[in-house]
């Protein structure tokens, strides 16, 4: 399907979308709040059947958070992200976990990394870093770890 | 029938055996085929590639020259700050300041053999060497001074 | 002719000319049990540094050749380290059990020497039940690694010992049972007699199809019996790092290895024995010039060539074939090995009745 | 600051628990994770209840790194990722900050990457092999599978200078041309290789034991392959098609002869196989290419300093384990603002938790091994 046809079938799914075509695949933004039920949608429409949910990652724009899902379908190849802007205070998105499997995973990593809190998670714990290091996110852009961290 | 098929499975089960057990007592009675190389003896025969990528050295000439203008290429080049130019002005005959080196100093400890910096020079000034036994029981002689001591820059290297 | 047994009967006549016959006896149990103990130490040496030299050509390697003229002192200088290293025994083990397994092992070991016949006229003890008594003896061998599986305190260690005691239990059947061939062919369970039995040939010549089977069966089931590959899931090192001596190390582990490597030694001296004649050099009929060169290469050498050949073919199995499941395990014996010995026995039977053997 | 060793409280002082399970740590240091992946498995008996992986035991934060990395440092990070696809890695990198720079690939360069990629499959895939037997308790082919592929690594020694970690790709080519014996070894080792084949079907494949361990355990449905995310071969043992080499191809894969390798089975032997029949489509590729290497420029030319344009940069290639995505978000700067490498080990391994349950602790190593994981790629 052409980027315009894709376009089409989301706001179908869900007119509020807002599009960002300059990448390479079409970006849309989601709201925090509706993309667990959007994404469910996406999975099960027959035009889209975006089954594999291939990158799973967040941004730390220093402002907000934006969670990035590349979103890919086994049967008619197109590619599609989509991103949700989280609130850098309280970030909260709803997993999609129970859609693409390999997102419980993905959340554990981003969950440590940038402390974002993925609702209704079956096991949101720390997969990467050890005990004790809740609250510490790596991976924002004002941690500092004054032991390890080499800047050049 | 089920009795055929017992002894077929048997059968093949023992085939299949057999067939690994060929194969292992070939190498067994063929020893031309050992592939070992004994390594602290063969030391001297032990050729290696002229690109392998076993540290950076500052090649000098006959006269104590190299060719480093002190341009800190290498420095900005490399990616884990292996590399350390510090620079001293030099007055030339006609009594102008230029730039040279005093020291470069390499980290063997922390450099990745990545090459980037040999990339980056633009005076061709470093080079890898074919080195390969690099450990030493004091963690401070990794870290080395590539220029000779008492050398200066070779005529006509800008 | 010089021999092992001329020795044996000049030291007997000389200790009881020395001394009167119990003294004489006393001694020489303890000359026996030093030369085992020897025997033991020497053993272990020579079948390690064996399968390193097997494993390493197999696998297109050298192998150690670095301490001594072709590595031959490697093994020393290991023994030498295992026996500086320190034993250390876990916090929470049982600590008698932990410490006294290793000996049992050994023990074990031992007592299965008593029958073995190294050359002519050359035993320890000829007792009229001797292969019977090595089969009783050598289930022993799995007190040694429950107690040391159970003892240590450690999940994996445990779960090896249990492995190897449902292994070991079940494989006795099958090598019993293939045992069992040979004893219905000979009539006897004495060491010297199967032996002498095998005079005008060897039972894996004489003995048609059931004594193949029989000895196909022996092989594969001793090889489990003693834990080793592809059945050493008693000590799976991808799986259970070490199996039941994963807490063991110095001279407590190397106790364990040795045992191993004395089993093996055993069961192929069993096996040679009961299939390859033992000492007994290659006759073919009575009474031929072919018997008689035959004859002159010393009975030990025969022994000792059978042995290591049998050993050789273990090693080769180690280094050819991957690991079984445990359920696999049991499977080829309860399905495949047991129903095969059976019907073999059977046959074996009937050919012994009706003479059809040579 | 160093991490300490989790240590995981069991419920019951004793070593089974009230209800005859228990758990046992198999890692950080363990003979079948090749490496310190550390799982903490619930067993009943010899069956697995539940496998719960903990990672980070080699995590080096590289995604956080990189940020502060030129676009030309970074790429020698992520040989350090995957360290037995360590040129596709840096592929994925040097095709990632192409993308942004909009750069042309010179033809011979492309060529040169190619075939760099096809031997480090199939040196990944000989070494994977060799510990795959060797998990199984086969040791001989773990030093069989090593003699093929040093000869690999000895092609690459002379080419790019190093063993493992080659760092041979750089935005616009590679760092430099291809050594004047390069074809000759090339066609050396592919005459080895063709000799030596047939004894990894003697050896392993055949061989009735090693089937038995291998067929019908960690069965991976279609669905749940993709559900899972995996790739790769794991995926393509189940039937999923997934060659990123084939759906969206790259450099030149479009104009190259070769099939993507599709297993039916989703079984531990599928996957296994899929491995085998993959590395003969490698050798197929290298010998398509090895004797037409274009002439020309192996490196295009670019500025001393790169700088990308504001966006967002995504490429995946297809590494010896799956897909890899490397995203880059550029705001324009000399560095990237943040880079993510989508490996393709990390979604492979949760996986383990859902084919691994129920069977026995031997399987659980054939499981691991034909799921080929290797665990600085998981951490990252």
């Amino acid at each position: 399907m052409s980027k315009e046809l894709l376009k089409l079938r989301i706001t179908e799914l869900f007119p509020e979308a807002a599009f960002d075509e300059s990448g390479e695949w079409l970006n849309t933004e989601v709201p925090a709040e509706k993309w667990p039920a959007l994404a469910e949608q996406l999975k099960a429409d027959s035009h889209l059947a975006l089954d594999y949910l291939f990158c799973l990652t967040c941004i730390d724009w220093k402002t907000h958070f934006t969670m990035v899902y590349h979103l890919s379908s086994t049967k008619f190849r197109h590619n599609l992200v989509f991103k949700v802007k989280l609130n850098r205070e309280k970030p909260e998105v709803g997993t999609v976990c129970h859609i693409w499997r390999t997102a419980e995973f993905h959340e554990r990593e981003v969950y440590e990394m940038f402390g974002v809190n993925f609702l209704h998670h079956p096991d949101l714990r720390l997969l990467i870093l050890p005990d004790g290091w809740e609250g510490k996110n790596p991976l924002r852009k004002d941690f500092e770890d004054p032991v390890n961290m080499i800047r050049l | 029938m089920f009795i055929t098929n017992y002894i077929k499975e048997v059968w093949g089960a023992v085939k299949s055996l057999a067939t690994g057990m060929k194969r292992t007592i070939y190498y067994f009675t063929h020893h031309k085929e050992i592939i070992t190389q004994e390594y602290p003896d063969n030391r001297d025969t032990l050729v290696l590639p002229e690109r392998f990528k076993g540290e950076v050295v500052m090649p000098h000439n006959q006269d104590n020259e190299h060719r480093c203008t002190g341009c800190t290429a290498c420095e900005l080049a490399c990616p884990n700050g292996t590399i350390k130019v510090i620079t001293k002005f030099d007055l030339t005959p006609e009594g102008k300041k230029k730039k040279a080196i005093d020291k470069l100093v390499y980290h063997l400890e922390l450099c990745t053999m990545c090459n980037l910096c040999v990339e980056a020079c633009p005076s061709d000034a470093i080079k890898m060497a074919q080195t390969y036994e690099h450990s030493v029981f004091d963690r401070n002689q990794l870290t080395k001074i590539l220029n000779n001591p008492g050398s200066k820059i070779m005529e006509g290297v800008e | 002719m010089w021999s092992l047994s001329h020795i044996a009967n000049e030291i007997h006549r000389w200790l009881n000319d020395l001394f009167n016959p119990t003294w004489a006896l006393i001694i020489e149990m303890v000359m026996a049990g030093v030369a085992v103990i020897g025997l033991f130490a020497v053993l272990g040496l020579v079948l390690v540094l064996m399968e390193r030299r097997v494993a390493a050509w197999i696998q297109i390697r050298l192998g150690p050749n670095r301490v001594g003229p072709f590595g031959l002192m490697q093994s020393m200088a290991d023994t030498l380290k295992l026996i500086v290293k320190e034993g250390l025994t876990p916090d929470g083990a049982d600590k008698v059990m932990f410490n006294i397994a290793p000996f049992i092992a050994m023990i074990v070991a031992m007592l299965l020497m008593a029958p073995i016949a190294f050359a002519k006229d050359f035993q320890l003890w000829d007792l009229n039940i001797g292969v019977l008594f090595v089969t009783a003896v050598s289930s022993l061998m799995v007190v040694s690694i429950l107690m040391a599986g159970w003892s240590s305190n450690n999940k994996y260690s445990l779960m090896g010992a249990m492995r190897s005691g449902a292994q070991i239990v079940s494989y006795e059947l099958s090598a019993g049972l293939s045992i069992m061939t040979i004893i219905v062919l000979t009539g006897s369970l004495q060491v010297s007699d199967i032996i002498h039995a095998q005079n005008n040939g060897w039972w894996i010549f004489k003995g048609h199809f059931p004594v193949w089977v029989a000895f196909v069966i022996y092989i594969i089931a001793v090889t489990a019996e003693t834990n080793r590959a592809p059945f050493d899931l008693a000590e799976a090192e991808s799986e259970l790092t070490a199996g039941f001596h994963t807490e063991y190390s110095g001279m407590k582990f190397a106790l364990f290895f040795l045992a191993e490597y004395i089993n093996v030694f055993i069961v192929c001296a069993i096996g040679a024995t009961l299939f390859l004649g033992g000492w007994m050099p290659l006759h073919f009929g009575t009474d031929n010039a072919f018997n008689q060169a035959m004859d002159w290469i010393p009975s030990s050498v025969w022994f000792f060539g059978k042995t290591f050949f049998l050993i050789f073919l273990i090693m080769w199995f180690r280094w050819t074939f991957p690991r079984l499941r445990i359920d696999q395990l049991l499977n080829l014996e309860w399905k495949y090995l047991l129903p095969i010995s059976m019907i073999n026995l059977l046959l074996a039977t009937a050919m012994a009745i009706l003479g059809w053997h040579f | 600051m160093y991490r300490q060793t989790e240590i995981v409280q069991e419920k019951s002082p004793g070593i089974v628990g009230e209800s005859g399970e228990f758990t046992i740590n198999v890692g950080p240091q363990h003979p079948a994770t090749h490496g310190v992946l550390h799982l903490v498995i619930t067993l009943s008996g010899e069956t697995i209840l539940k496998v719960e992986p903990h990672l980070g035991y080699i995590h080096r934060s590289i995604e956080k790194m990189c940020e502060s990395l030129t676009y030309r440092q970074f790429i020698y990070v992520t040989s350090r990722m995957d360290y037995l696809s360590a040129h596709i890695n840096n592929h994925a990198c040097a095709l990632a900050v192409e993308k942004g720079l909009q750069l042309e690939i010179p033809p011979r360069a492309q060529v040169i990457r190619v075939l760099m990629d096809e031997l480090t499959r199939v040196a990944s895939h000989e070494l994977w092999w060799g510990a795959m037997a060797m998990d199984l308790g086969a040791f001989t082919p773990f030093f069989h599978a090593f003699r093929e592929r040093e000869s690999i690594n000895d092609i690459m020694e002379e080419t790019c200078g190093a063993r493992l970690t080659m760092n041979y790709m750089v935005p616009g080519g590679v760092m430099q041309d291809i050594h004047p014996n390069f074809q000759r070894r090339v066609k050396e080792f592919l005459k080895l290789y063709k000799q030596k084949i047939h004894e990894y079907d003697e050896l392993v494949t055949g061989n009735i034991i090693f089937q038995n361990r291998m067929k019908n355990i960690g069965i991976l449905s279609p669905e749940d392959a993709v559900s899972y995310g995996c790739t790769g071969p794991t995926a393509r043992g189940s039937a999923v098609s997934c060659d990123i080499r084939k759906i969206y191809p790259y450099e030149i894969y479009d104009k190259l002869e070769f099939d993507e390798v599709l297993e039916e089975g989703g079984d531990s032997f599928a996957r296994y196989m899929v491995r085998i029949r993959e590395m003969q489509q490698s050798i197929r590729i290298i010998e398509q290419l090895i004797d037409n290497i274009p002439e020309g420029e192996f490196q295009a030319k670019t500025k001393a300093v790169l700088k990308l344009p504001k966006g967002e940069f995504y490429t995946r290639v297809e590494t010896a384990r799956g897909e890899l995505g490397v995203y880059i978000v550029s705001e324009g700067g000399t560095t990237p603002y943040r880079i993510k490498f989508r490996s393709p080990g990390f979604s492979n391994l949760s996986v383990l938790d859902h084919i691994a349950r129920g069977s026995k602790i031997g399987d659980l190593v054939a499981m691991m091994g034909t799921l080929d994981l290797v665990i600085p790629d998981i951490d990252r």
